[in-house]
């Protein structure tokens, strides 16, 4: 396992951070949310990145997709972290497409893949029923009815939801064991509640009431649908962790450059020994940041089997990290740093919802020490 | 009069007078009366209670009576506050003017300024707002730029303010402004009170984190203010402020441990906690654990305090403690309630006028340790004056 | 209740600082324990003790007693804290003196309080029977036998159990409900091992082995022991916090003066804004932890019904801060605080060992948890 | 060769001379072999590998032949590294004359010096101590007074250093010794090697606060070495220490997450967990999970740091993010034994031989964030040279 980008993987770092920086900076961002964008992401944007082979990133060659690996994945949201690009790469193209890709049978994978890599559809992933993320507490069921199913139940804060056409909800079946259910957002029986969050992302509340279903809705490609799922849920974590890495280092970059320029008393405030210890310390916390998210990043490309507990480690410490990393810039700014005219709040904002969702620090830590057994 | 008749005829009287609709908690800012030229009355009974609470003087009842006080010694102060406390009754009026002017005015104010301004600010008539900071000075108030140049009797005023909060809906302003530009940085400084109504006075809010604020933007226009308006003497503003900055610092922390939601009951509003009523994260639960010893040594501490203090122990730098510790604490608080919360918590809007307010509260804490001298400043204060350690 | 002291207690902390400076000053507990005290304290100081009154500061009157409250217990624990003066002041005039206050029949108090006054037993008071403090897992047991008991069980690192003449040993009756028995410590069947601790201290572990007891060894004077044993607790938890407090401050005190004078790169290292902050930092900390020390030793004395939720938080405050006090001490002296003939490593070791002793920080949080009830 | 061909000989040559005793991980200080002219073999497994392994170069297997080492390529000695590894194999000679003196040799020193000194470090036959501290210095290392004055061709030496690891088990010490007084602090320092069996130099054990300790305090008194011993040009000194450091470190580092109790194995030493194997304490559990965290991402760190050095970056400054998160991790580590042993933990003196370790670890755990250059020196490197923040 390496730890350092080969140079196909420098490539695609560097050329997401071009092309994010020059189409999707921060002001892109302001723009979509002062307009109320009723998506909360960018059309355009979104078929730029199919255009450029970054929806399919996590699809096999087959179905059209790039098949880059999750370690590449994580590279091109670590980016979108740095811009706070807002788009629903990690919903559909890192979650539904590692769904569909872990659990779909031949057929489901020929008919939604491809439309995921074109980019003509958005898919979200709802596992969520409760505030805090809990993948054990699902009461949505998926019965059989006839040659189909029925699914009820709600799912809350799915992420890019408000402009989701389909859903790949978590349910249970006639047994109790977790399945995974495949749901356009138009049918029968499906309603929807968007909900604008801190960080202006527009995700949505489901309510499934007796939806009545293809039996073909069901994923039933894995010979292990909860291990599927688990390994799923890991790879949107590492995958979020990223995205959190980069929020965190983009906040620290302009934090440095603001207290060098910054001046009190006469002297540029970076000159103060309090504040470049603590500027010291937090480079140091974000450096064990980005080796425990790659470490997991790549761990679910090399060897999934040990992955769970480097996801869940690298989530915990990537959203404490990027918390900190955010707080201590809003304290650093000083009063500005509490104004909507500069960015670093939109940075803390991102980093508390990016930390929330699949499991915050607390519950990364607890998942942990189980996974370590004590 | 005894203190105990005095408590008597106090608790009688706030009995006979405080309207019922004053003995419940105020549910939000605009349950608070801050009376003002412009001022709108949320209610009869508010507008009742502020005029009858205002003829007795006991809107600032340690104040003396010549001022619009109460004329009332500590103690019976104290036993006002109390026995309010016990009927629940609302503050009658609120106000900078009361906070913070008021007690500046009380010690460093001509007479004229005193029976001028006080009483007025006793009855809510008028609504102050204060004039410190500037864009670029933060923590290193003395850095200010705002010029006033003598012209005949009067200033005349150029600069920009801000976090002037509330300066949109003021009438007055209490602002630092350099009056002597060759003097050293502290010295140079007056305190001046200008009218808002002012030509060249003008004021725009700030957009903050946490969306619409309290504060603004002002600026100087060539705006006049004759030399009488002056606190003190001219160059004296420098100590005329910090002296105010102390009874901010400790408004900001009976901010930081006043009510509002705390993580155990985030807990329960967002279904977190299992059938035992534990909150149901153990990690969590630990956290806020350590966060409720914090919150009770605060406590104490307060309490701790407010005893030297009546003991004559003065307060001093231990201000800085306190202001420090609350604050931090506070952010603490908010971010627990935010980790409590989930997905909940992180709701901007919604069909509920409460939507949102949890991730309000939360980013508006992170002012606490900026606003009132930053954390930073605090240690310095603390590091410097209470431990005496040397300088670089 | 009042945060600041009455004449009669600044004089009794007055008086117990000159005498602890002049008698039992950190370089008497060093000459204790570079000659192997076998009892790890001094025999002669703690005559003076009881000559002062000290011994009697929670016993009665009636009892010869001063009965001078939890508060200035606390008072004069903080100042052994300050001089790391080690004696059975805590175990003997603090625990085992409100266990016979609170549990023990009028006989007892008559017989054994006195003693205690004199100074001429040491009592030590045996509850833990693991590693960690848990009051709820008590396996000795004192079962009826004719007209008296019978005990079996071990006790650990029951504090001054080497020199104690006696302990009271918290045990379960035939009902499983815990109940307090006076042993002498020479008792047929009793066993104890001295253990020398990492702050030079001596408590040692028991093991009662069908200990045949006379019907009075038992304390049955309340009406409700399990009420009674919880207080006592409460007290020596708020008193042992007070021991810590004095720890950090000391600890803080001569830190402080060490920066001031030590010199690094040409200027004092005081004056290094990076050290300044921690300071100021860490003098917080120290004055949150006096207040809540004195709160919950006032309640003690004036409320006790709502004392638990106060112990429980002091205990976890004054452990975690003189831990981190003594630990930022070494630090700031630097390499010689590493070593034995520096005080700071002395103090460090003494907060550790006072820290476990009936709840250390973390059991404290899990209290004040349960107490607050969630 | 190829590497595999390497690999596949190293692999059977190990097998076939690394001797039974020398395959099980080692128990104690006793079982690490130091060498030096007194050196006591703990057993014959031990001499016998040492000579086997210092035959080959083995013990220094990326130096030179010509100096006794192995002259492996870096990858034939990662190799060598992983197959030993892989076998359990002890090394079979640790030193400081491996670890500083013999790289500061490699790149300053004269050829003479090379030949007279590598060999018998990389038999071990001559056993080394570092002289850099001095009472007083601390972190201020270039402020040191020791002092060199020349007479002919010798220096005659006078002063005092401290943290002389195991000086008093040593042949020789490498120190600093200012040779020229008025030069600039960093400038007139050289690097000089003195026999320990000089006439004027002596030595004294430190005792720590976790006990009997390997630290000595040195004494020189007219101690007298000749020019020829000097490292470098005079007045290098500082260069070659500062170079040394950087080794210094890392080895604190890998001491840091080197093996030793930790608090999940504490917690089932001391019984202190539930019938399903979980930490009992619930807050206990989650600031070991925490720890465990952190633990994790700074082993995939120094993985991460060691790809990139293997790819050219260089670590450089990093080097301190490294000594101070890794030191800070350890500390963490002892405290959280400490609390999850409970009162086993305080442990001092008993009948068992390993009584008392556990306390004495943690208490010496203390100095890792002090040795080496402190936490608060690495946080102003990591400042300065990483982020390059302006100096006051």
């Amino acid at each position: 396992m390496s730890f350092v980008l080969n140079e196909e993987e420098q490539m695609l770092r560097d050329s997401a951070r071009s092309f994010l920086t020059e189409t999707a900076p921060v002001t892109a961002f302001r723009k979509l949310r002062d307009e109320n964008n009723p998506d909360g992401f960018s059309r355009d944007l979104w078929s730029s990145m199919a255009e450029m082979g970054w929806t399919g990133i996590l699809v096999e060659e087959d179905h059209g997709g790039a098949d880059f690996g999750v370690f590449a994945a994580g590279l091109l949201l670590q980016e979108m972290g740095r811009t706070l690009t807002p788009s629903p790469f990690l919903s559909t193209a890192v979650l539904a497409a590692t769904a569909l890709r872990a659990a779909g049978s031949d057929a489901q994978k020929a008919k939604w893949l491809p439309k995921i890599v074109s980019g003509e559809t958005v898919i979200g992933f709802a596992v969520d029923e409760r505030a805090r993320h809990n993948p054990e507490h699902i009461n949505t069921t998926a019965k059989k009815q006839g040659n189909g199913l029925v699914l009820n139940g709600t799912k809350r804060f799915v992420a890019n939801g408000a402009a989701a056409d389909a859903v790949i909800v978590v349910a249970r079946n006639e047994e109790g064991a977790p399945c995974l259910v495949l749901v356009d957002c138009n049918q029968k029986g499906v309603t929807r509640k968007a909900r604008r969050t801190v960080d202006s992302h527009l995700p949505a509340d489901f309510t499934f009431e007796d939806v009545a279903l293809d039996g073909d809705a069901l994923l039933d490609g894995a010979e292990d649908t909860e291990g599927a799922l688990k390994h799923i849920l890991d790879v949107g974590r590492a995958c979020i962790a990223a995205e959190s890495l980069g929020v965190a280092e983009q906040a620290f970059d302009v934090t440095i450059d603001y207290i060098k320029e910054r001046e009190q008393f006469g002297v540029p405030i970076a000159s103060f020994q309090g504040l470049q210890h603590r500027a010291a310390h937090l480079l140091s916390e974000i450096e064990m940041a980005r080796s425990i998210v790659m470490k997991a990043l790549r761990t679910l490309d090399e060897t999934p089997s040990q992955a769970p507990i480097w996801a869940a480690a690298a989530k915990a410490k990537a959203t404490a990290v990027s918390r900190f990393a955010t707080s201590e810039g809003i304290q650093m700014f000083g009063g500005v740093g509490m104004t909507d005219e500069y960015d670093i709040g939109l940075y803390y904002k991102r980093a508390q919802a990016a930390g929330e969702f699949l499991g915050d620090d607390a519950w990364g830590a607890g998942q942990v020490a189980k996974l370590s057994g004590y | 009069m005894s203190l105990e008749t005095f408590r008597k005829e106090t608790r009688d009287w706030l009995e006979a007078n405080c309207p019922p609709g004053m003995r419940v908690p105020a549910k939000g800012e605009a349950d608070i009366c801050w009376g003002g030229r412009n001022w709108t009355f949320a209610s009869d009974d508010q507008r009742i209670w502020l005029e009858r609470m205002a003829e007795r003087g006991w809107t600032v009842p340690a104040w003396p009576k010549e001022y619009g006080g109460g004329g009332l010694s500590k103690e019976e102060a104290f036993i006002l506050k109390d026995e309010m406390k016990a009927m629940k009754a609302r503050s009658p009026l609120d106000s900078f003017g009361i906070w913070m002017l008021g007690p500046a005015l009380l010690k460093y104010g001509s007479e004229e300024q005193k029976r001028e301004h006080l009483p007025k600010i006793a009855r809510g008539e008028i609504r102050w707002c204060q004039g410190y900071s500037e864009p670029g000075a933060g923590s290193d108030l003395a850095s200010l730029r705002t010029k006033g140049v003598l012209d005949g009797d009067e200033y005349v005023i150029n600069g920009q303010k801000v976090w002037t909060s509330y300066a949109d809906k003021s009438d007055w302003i209490f602002a630092l402004v350099r009056t002597e530009a060759d003097a050293p940085k502290h010295l140079g400084i007056s305190f001046i009170l200008i009218d808002m109504d002012t030509p060249g006075v003008s004021t725009k809010p700030i957009k903050l984190i946490s969306g619409k604020s309290p504060f603004c933007e002002t600026f100087f226009d060539d705006a006049r203010a004759p030399v009488s308006h002056v606190v003190g003497k001219p160059g004296q503003g420098w100590d005329i402020a910090k002296y105010l900055l102390s009874h901010e610092r400790a408004g900001i922390v009976s901010d930081a441990v006043s009510g509002g939601l705390n993580p155990v009951g985030a807990a329960h509003l967002a279904g977190e906690v299992d059938e035992k009523g534990q909150i149901a994260d153990p990690i969590l639960r630990g956290d806020v654990a350590r966060l409720t010893i914090d919150a009770l040594a605060f406590e104490a501490t307060l309490r701790r305090v407010k005893d030297e203090a009546d003991k004559g122990e003065g307060v001093g730098a231990k201000a800085s403690i306190l202001k420090y510790v609350g604050t931090e604490l506070n952010k603490r608080r908010h971010e627990l309630n935010m980790s409590a919360l989930g997905s909940d918590g992180l709701l901007w809007e919604g069909e509920k006028e409460e939507d949102g307010d949890a991730a309000r509260s939360w980013l508006r804490s992170r002012a606490n340790s900026i606003e009132g001298g930053t954390s930073e400043i605090q240690l310095n204060i603390v590091a410097k004056r209470v431990l005496e350690l040397p300088g670089t």
